[in-house]
């Protein structure tokens, strides 16, 4: 994905740019991207628009720091993240099953928590499409620069 | 506007149909993208439109108000999206691997299998 | 009864699995089966006869109609005395003549498959049922055939079987589903009751067309004769059992069965009389021509089976007395003849008539057999084949309106088959002898051989007894007048005995100048390419040849092109339909409601669609897809649609970084295109992409308020708790979608994953 | 009925393949996850299918919002017997998966990847919202995709190309027709939609619609002339990915086209008409190029299209036996044609080749193997009475009915080529005199392969063998079951009510 660093003096000037700017715009947007995800039950938002600005911030991290950057900096190969996803939104799903509910039915605990309000099943749902989109980006990204690094 | 949209609808899916049926492989690509858009498109118009009147609930309000756009066709899209991009994604890298194994990104070069009945 | 049917089922499915286990000795325990279900149909001849048509009723696929009834009536019981009877000969004569085959196991499963179909067939009382029983007899025919598989021709022959039975039975098929549906039951003797209704209907000569086709593949008529001389591949006691004595009868069978029901004047008689006629005199002369004795054999049979059609044909009680005594009489002599050639085969190493001389030195009692069988064929007595011939020539005079003609050809093929049946009968055993058979001939071999003959010479002098149990029955239970004549050995001075002189006399003649076979008078009959199954087979390699051509013309691999059929197909059928259903009244004042900003977004976009289309350069192409998508955005975010708006833009940029990455390392853009081929393709997106804009126009125009937006809009927050109405729908009210919606792109994440990382190196499998 | 249990089909998939992903890179232990994932899949199948036998159309709307404002699911009696089926040659398939991809080959994620297609399969059938169906349908083709190109290779990459644009040119079509449904209606709910299209004054749009309809679902059964993809591709991926697809991807289509078309388009001359030709063309254009292929997994998948045309025709003719025959049809050929791509499985592993010419001696040296694989073999030609028969009989009493008499002749002519290219697909492969072997490299055949492993060949093929008998020599029963979906299909106020007006 960096093969084009050395090409000349300004490539690597806008690299340097924005190796500085993503460093530190990643954090910001990947906060950024939780805060849509939460208020997307009352403004327009949620997990999908969430992932996808998350990814978008990974994405142009990793296109000017390296592919190798931002895997030491997530730790673990972003595809787990598509598993978990899926199986958090399938629970919350499942949840309402046991208690004699239909599939998928909203539970809310009655107490509503600071800034984020009302709390239910509804947003671990959009928690887990959260994360799903982070994962599958992220796989196809990588396992693309990583080929075509290789 | 609506004879707008519609017109571009109508547009869309020519050009794309008519991408689809070119020889390059890239050209292919850009043609079912522009066939997914077109789609999503046509549900957003046929869902009626509605200017500046979002389907969010107000400050302090418990319903929509007598005017909103149908939020269903939207939620519609939004899934159709999302879906049209993780195929889309497939398939342009599924276009890049042909490329890597049969060399060309000529269509018309891939037919082999097809005809070969021995 | 149902035991007596399925019992060889079971036996075969025991054979399958005996596998190469089964041991030698086990096959002489083989023929008690048929021979005990020989004693129980025996025993069943006075009740028949004394009863007329006995049912035995047995439930199966009772929703369908079908039912596992079995009737048994003069005409089944013939034919299962013949099928269980020659098959204790048969099964008797395998367990020497194939003694030291390797798979025993297979035979025998095969045969005790065919002996147990066949007899379902006669037996079944359910059109249904029937059917299947038909067919399964063509399967076992298929295995049987093609028992000797290691050989090239044995599959092929065994594949043309296949195909011209198979083809028939799905043409009768038809004619027994239009029965049923006509008569409103498959229940046969309900059917019985339904004959006038059958002739009546308008689909009589059709029904009759699709079961004469079913009839004459089966029974191996003119033009469909050539497989069975074909079939003659299989193992001698497999030609001996089906395709002499009992397989190429079901077809005649069939014509007997339906006879009551379907009978009449005109097409049914005339298609008899002409195919049955031709397919004698066809076989007959042919059969003259041969060398290799089973050829003779297969030749005489067809000539047989035609004698057969063609007195169903002339239909008077008395050719269908003829028909019953017949069929049992060519079952007889039939079978001992190919029994005989067997011996031979097996003893000298080859069937040639041309090298087969003086046998009979070192094998009497084969010899003994073979003249009973050609005296019987012959029809002279003391052998029951003289009443046959008696009848059958009767049966010729008693024609109204052609009998000189009928007759003529009866005696042709009759002296013709006389000399046949001598060339088997008669010629390998007299002169010098050419072989010196080194070891004694078994009498498993000789005695099934001999039996028929002997029987055939008692019944030939009880005719009283013949008179009451078959020909008198028979005839009754086809017509239900009873046949008038009467079988006696010696009948006068008439017509009959003429008849019967001139045949043996001319016969004689015709052996004579017969009696040395040559191999050139072989190729002088054999024209290959002109006969019915030449033509047939080349018919064949043409037809695959022109399916190949359409094939390739069809799946030709381009891509595009089938892009292009499919919507073109689109296109025509919407073509087809819109001309008669556009009505154009439109609220002008809501469809023309444009912004400025918004007409500006459109002109954007429309230079962006058309830029991507025809953009010379990847990159360009690619910027406008992205712009098209940013455009798309704005649309959703003048039309209050705020979600959409975020959506589309993050996915718009990932798309175009993904296109990016991935085009970096392809070739340069592909821009070849024919100039007849880029208007035709023009056009045809052209007019797809106006009927979509003329179809959405229209629809837009339809009043349509179904509520369920009002219900979002009332319950989004008080019921689910949230206010961004899409999003609610998203996770809430219509959660299932999105929860699948995230499956989709994981799979998808995981498919790009398995397509770039799982590279093949080994084997295609 | 309320029954929130119907789901239950749907999730045990899904969480079996999460359960496998987690396991990513055990293979040993998702090989056995798979098939005891898909038995108890199985086991429930069979449960909900009794119980929908016996209590009728069971429904659960999702979040529990009623119809037609949430997503309804509906278990009729068809659903349930396909989920049946399905399951059925999903857990087979599971089998031979597990004993014939190698190692290195299923590595990663073809298992989650089948149980997600099963997932998508079982979806469909309960899918009681058009819009929902068009998401388990981008399910089962994204899955479908992941498996055609698992393993990659020019040829399979090359087939690939042609499946996964055509399939993404008919998801088009289909969501374009759901727009154009939703604008006449203003519903998704397919209950309600027969309602609302019955209300619809303008029956031109609404059968344009129905083209639409009938386009991108033509495309997916693989009918004439939108099946190119099919014969381009089917006989490219590795066996038990071709079984998965032969039995069960084209057939979900066939599933949709009967449940859609009976509740808003028919009855409709026109679309009928349509309908009936393309059956026509489906049936004989298969079987031309069934008759002239070499090579068994082209063969069999020319014959996939050809027998396609039984099943539409049934739809074309539109009376409840001819449904009835259809449908039973379909059930036969699920069964069938995985078991036919397993069967190529296990004679290519056995002998290395797929192609005509150089296979034979199968009968010589694998007798007991032989007789395994003629059942299913002459259950496809429908050779009485085992299990292709019975359908073609109610088939061919439709056409009677209807007095369709091409269609009856061309149901004949297909019976006569599929009769025809079997009996020569036995004489070269079974009884020719065979070649020898050329081991290729990395190519371990069968006697090298592990007693295990050689029961996962085997068993499946006999398993679904069995079953072809059972609806063979049970087929009273199986006709009362499809007699009874065609009645319900044909009228489908049953249906309706149960979803639009249930108590919670």
């Amino acid at each position: 994905m960096h093969r084009n660093n050395d090409d000349n003096q300004s490539g690597q000037m806008t690299t340097l740019i924005l190796r500085t700017a993503s460093t530190y715009l990643m954090p910001l947007l990947l906060l950024f991207s939780i805060f849509i995800l939460i208020r997307g039950h009352y403004e327009p938002g949620g997990g999908f628009v969430g992932g996808l600005i998350a990814s978008i911030a990974l994405v142009v991290y990793g296109y000017a720091n390296g592919l190798k950057r931002i895997k030491s900096f997530l730790q673990f190969h972003p595809g787990g993240l598509i598993p978990t996803g899926v199986t958090l939104a399938m629970l919350s799903g499942i949840a309402p099953m046991f208690l004699g509910k239909p599939f998928m039915t909203g539970l809310w605990l009655d107490q509503q928590l600071p800034i984020i309000g009302h709390v239910g099943t509804a947003l671990f749902f959009d928690t887990g499409v959260y994360l799903v989109v982070v994962g599958t980006t992220l796989t196809i990204i990588f396992s693309i620069g990583e080929e075509i690094d290789s | 506007m609506v004879i707008l949209l519609a017109l571009m609808v109508g547009l869309m899916y020519a050009a794309g149909i008519y991408l689809v049926l070119r020889r390059s492989l890239v050209k292919l690509i850009i043609g079912l993208i522009l066939l997914g858009n077109a789609a999503n498109l046509l549900i957003f118009l046929i869902g009626g439109i509605t200017r500046g009147e979002p389907p969010v609930i107000g400050e302090g309000e418990f319903t929509l108000g007598e005017v909103y756009a149908d939020p269903l066709p939207q939620a519609l899209i939004l899934t159709a999206i999302v879906i049209g991009f993780g195929l889309q994604a497939f398939a342009m890298v599924l276009l890049e691997q042909e490329y890597r194994e049969a060399g060309v990104t000529d269509l018309d070069s891939l037919k082999d299998e097809d005809t070969d009945d021995q | 009864m149902l035991t007596a049917v399925l019992v060889g089922f079971v036996a075969a499915l025991g054979f399958a699995f005996a596998g190469n286990h089964m041991r030698k000795s086990v096959s002489y325990w083989i023929p008690f089966l048929p021979a005990s279900l020989f004693v129980y149909f025996a025993l069943m001849v006075d009740p028949v006869l004394a009863d007329g048509a006995i049912l035995f009723q047995y439930n199966w696929a009772e929703s369908m109609g079908v039912s596992m009834n079995f009737r048994l009536d003069i005409l089944s019981l013939l034919f299962a005395l013949l099928i269980t009877g020659i098959g204790t000969l048969v099964f008797l004569y395998s367990t020497a003549y194939m003694r030291d085959h390797k798979q025993l196991d297979r035979f025998y499963g095969y045969l005790s498959l065919f002996m147990a179909s066949m007899l379902g067939l006669v037996l079944a009382e359910n059109l249904i049922t029937l059917f299947i029983f038909w067919e399964m007899t063509s399967i076992s025919s298929f295995f049987l055939i093609g028992f000797n598989y290691r050989d090239k021709k044995a599959g092929r022959a065994a594949l043309t079987a296949l195909c011209i039975t198979g083809g028939g039975g799905l043409l009768l098929l038809v004619a027994l589903l239009m029965m049923g549906q006509l008569a409103g039951t498959y229940s046969f003797t309900e059917i019985l009751q339904s004959g006038d209704v059958l002739r009546d209907s308008s689909m009589y000569p059709v029904i009759l067309l699709l079961l004469f086709a079913g009839v004459f593949t089966k029974s191996a008529q003119f033009p469909f004769h050539f497989w069975l001389p074909e079939a003659m591949r299989a193992p001698t006691p497999v030609s001996t059992y089906l395709h002499s004595a009992t397989m190429v009868k079901a077809g005649i069978y069939l014509l007997a069965r339906f006879h009551p029901v379907l009978e009449g004047p005109g097409l049914w008689q005339n298609t008899l009389l002409i195919v049955g006629g031709i397919t004698m005199l066809f076989g007959a002369i042919h059969a003259l021509f041969r060398t290799d004795m089973k050829a003779i054999l297969a030749y005489t049979t067809i000539s047989a089976l035609g004698i057969m059609v063609f007195l169903t044909g002339l239909g008077t009680p008395a050719a269908l007395a003829a028909l019953g005594l017949f069929i049992l009489v060519h079952a007889l002599y039939k079978s001992s003849m190919f029994l005989v050639t067997g011996v031979l085969d097996k003893t000298t190493g080859t069937r040639n008539l041309t090298q087969l001389r003086g046998l009979g030195k070192y094998m009497p009692l084969v010899f003994a057999a073979g003249m009973l069988a050609a005296l019987s064929n012959a029809g002279l007595l003391p052998a029951l084949g003289y009443h046959s011939k008696h009848l059958f020539y009767e049966a010729s005079l008693g024609h109204i309106t052609h009998s000189t003609l009928l007759t003529g050809l009866a005696l042709v093929t009759n002296i013709l088959l006389l000399a046949a049946g001598l060339l088997i009968g008669l010629r390998p055993f007299t002169g010098q002898p050419s072989h010196h058979p080194a070891e004694r001939v078994s009498s498993l071999l000789w005695l099934p051989a001999l039996l028929p003959g002997l029987l055939a010479v008692a019944a030939g002098l009880a005719p009283v007894f013949m008179e009451k149990t078959l020909t008198s029955p028979f005839a009754k239970e086809l017509t239900t007048t009873a046949f008038e004549g009467h079988l006696h050995l010696w009948g006068g001075f008439d017509q009959l005995l003429m008849l019967s002189v001139m045949t043996l006399a001319a016969g004689l003649i015709v052996y004579w100048k017969f009696s040395t076979p040559k191999e050139s008078r072989v190729t002088l009959v054999n024209r290959e390419k002109l006969s019915p199954g030449g033509l047939m087979y080349k018919a064949a390699v043409q037809l695959r040849n022109f399916f190949k051509t359409l094939i390739h013309i069809l799946q030709n691999g381009y891509l595009r092109y089938y892009t292009s059929v499919i919507v073109g197909f689109l296109v025509l059928l919407m073509g087809l339909r819109i001309q008669y259903s556009l009505e154009f009244n439109y609220d002008l004042a809501r469809i023309l409601d444009i912004q400025a900003i918004e007409a500006v977004t459109m002109l954007v976009m429309v230079i962006s669609v058309v830029v991507s289309v025809v953009s010379k350069s990847r990159l360009l192409a690619v910027a406008s897809l992205g712009s098209v998508g940013l455009c798309i955005c704005l649309i959703f975010l003048y039309f209050s649609a705020p979600d959409l708006a975020m959506t589309q833009f993050t996915i718009d940029t990932l798309t175009v970084v993904l296109f990016v990455l991935l085009l970096n390392g392809l070739p340069a853009y592909l821009l070849k295109a024919d100039r007849g081929i880029h208007w035709r393709d023009l056009i045809l997106a052209g007019g797809f992409g106006a009927l979509i804009f003329l179809f959405t126009l229209e629809v837009l125009n339809q009043p349509t308020d179904s509520g369920i937006n009002a219900f979002y809009a009332e319950n989004a927050y008080l019921l689910a708790k949230g206010k961004n109405v899409v999003n609610v729908i998203l996770v809430d009210f219509r959660g299932v979608d999105t929860l699948i919606e995230i499956v989709v792109l994981a799979v998808a994440g995981l498919g790009v994953f398995s397509l770039i990382k799982l590279k093949v190196t080994d084997a295609p499998e | 009925m309320t029954d929130h249990s119907i789901l239950i089909p749907i999730l045990i998939q899904l969480t079996t393949a999460l359960v496998l992903l987690f396991m990513w890179n055990r293979i040993h232990l998702q090989r056995r996850a798979s098939v005891i994932g898909n038995a108890i899949g199985l086991a429930y199948a069979i449960y909900l299918f009794q119980k929908v036998y016996n209590q009728g159309i069971l429904v659960t709307q999702g979040g529990g919002w009623e119809a037609p404002y949430g997503i309804t699911f509906a278990a009729d009696l068809f659903s349930a017997s396909m989920i049946l089926i399905a399951s059925a040659s999903g857990f087979a398939v599971s089998i031979f998966a597990a004993g014939s991809m190698s190692k290195r080959r299923s590595m990663f994620v073809f298992f989650p990847i089948f149980h997600f297609l099963l997932m998508g399969i079982i979806g469909s059938f309960l899918a009681g919202d058009l819009f929902n169906l068009y998401v388990w349908f981008e399910l089962i083709i994204i899955a479908s995709f992941g498996l055609i190109t698992f393993g990659g290779g020019k040829r399979q990459l090359e087939g690939a190309l042609k499946y996964v644009t055509l399939n993404l040119l008919a998801s088009i079509l289909f969501i374009t027709g759901i727009a154009f449904l939703y604008g006449l209606t203003g519903t998704l709910n397919m209950a309600d939609l027969a309602l609302k299209t019955a209300e619809v004054e303008n029956k031109n749009l609404l059968t344009i619609t129905a083209l639409f309809f009938f386009v991108g679902l033509g495309i997916k059964t693989a009918v004439f002339p939108l099946y190119f993809w099919l014969p381009a591709s089917y006989h490219t991926p590795l066996s038990a990915i071709s079984a998965i697809f032969g039995g069960l991807l084209t057939k979900v289509g066939v599933y949709t086209m009967l449940r859609i078309f009976s509740l808003f388009f028919l009855p409709d001359p026109f679309v009928s008409n349509v309908i009936t030709v393309v059956a026509i063309f489906t049936l004989i254009a298969g079987a031309m190029g069934a008759m002239i292929q070499n090579d068994l997994r082209k063969l069999f998948s020319w014959l996939i299209v050809c027998h396609i045309g039984f099943m539409i025709a049934g739809l074309g003719m539109y009376t409840t036996i001819a449904i009835a025959g259809a449908v039973f049809y379909l059930f036969h050929d699920i069964i069938v044609k995985t078991n036919l791509f397993m069967i190529s499985g296990l004679i290519h592993r056995i002998t290395g080749s797929f192609k005509l010419k150089k296979l034979g001696g199968f009968y010589a040296h694998y007798p007991s193997k032989t007789l395994l694989i003629a059942i299913p073999l002459f259950s496809l030609v429908g050779i009485p009475p085992l299990s292709g028969f019975w359908p073609k009989l109610l088939l061919i009493n439709g056409g009677l009915d209807t007095e369709s008499y091409w269609l009856i002749a061309s149901i004949l002519v297909a019976s006569f080529i599929t009769l025809f290219a079997i009996g020569k697909v036995w004489i070269e492969v079974f009884w020719k005199k065979g070649a020898t072997v050329t081991p290729k490299k990395h190519f371990v055949t069968f006697g090298e392969l592990r007693y295990i492993h050689k029961v996962g060949f085997v068993l499946p093929i006999a398993a679904l063998g069995a079953i072809s008998l059972f609806l063979a020599f049970g087929a009273g029963w199986v006709f009362t079951v499809s007699e009874q979906i065609a009645r319900e299909l044909m009228n489908p106020e049953s249906y309706i009510e149960a979803i639009l007006n249930q108590n919670n």
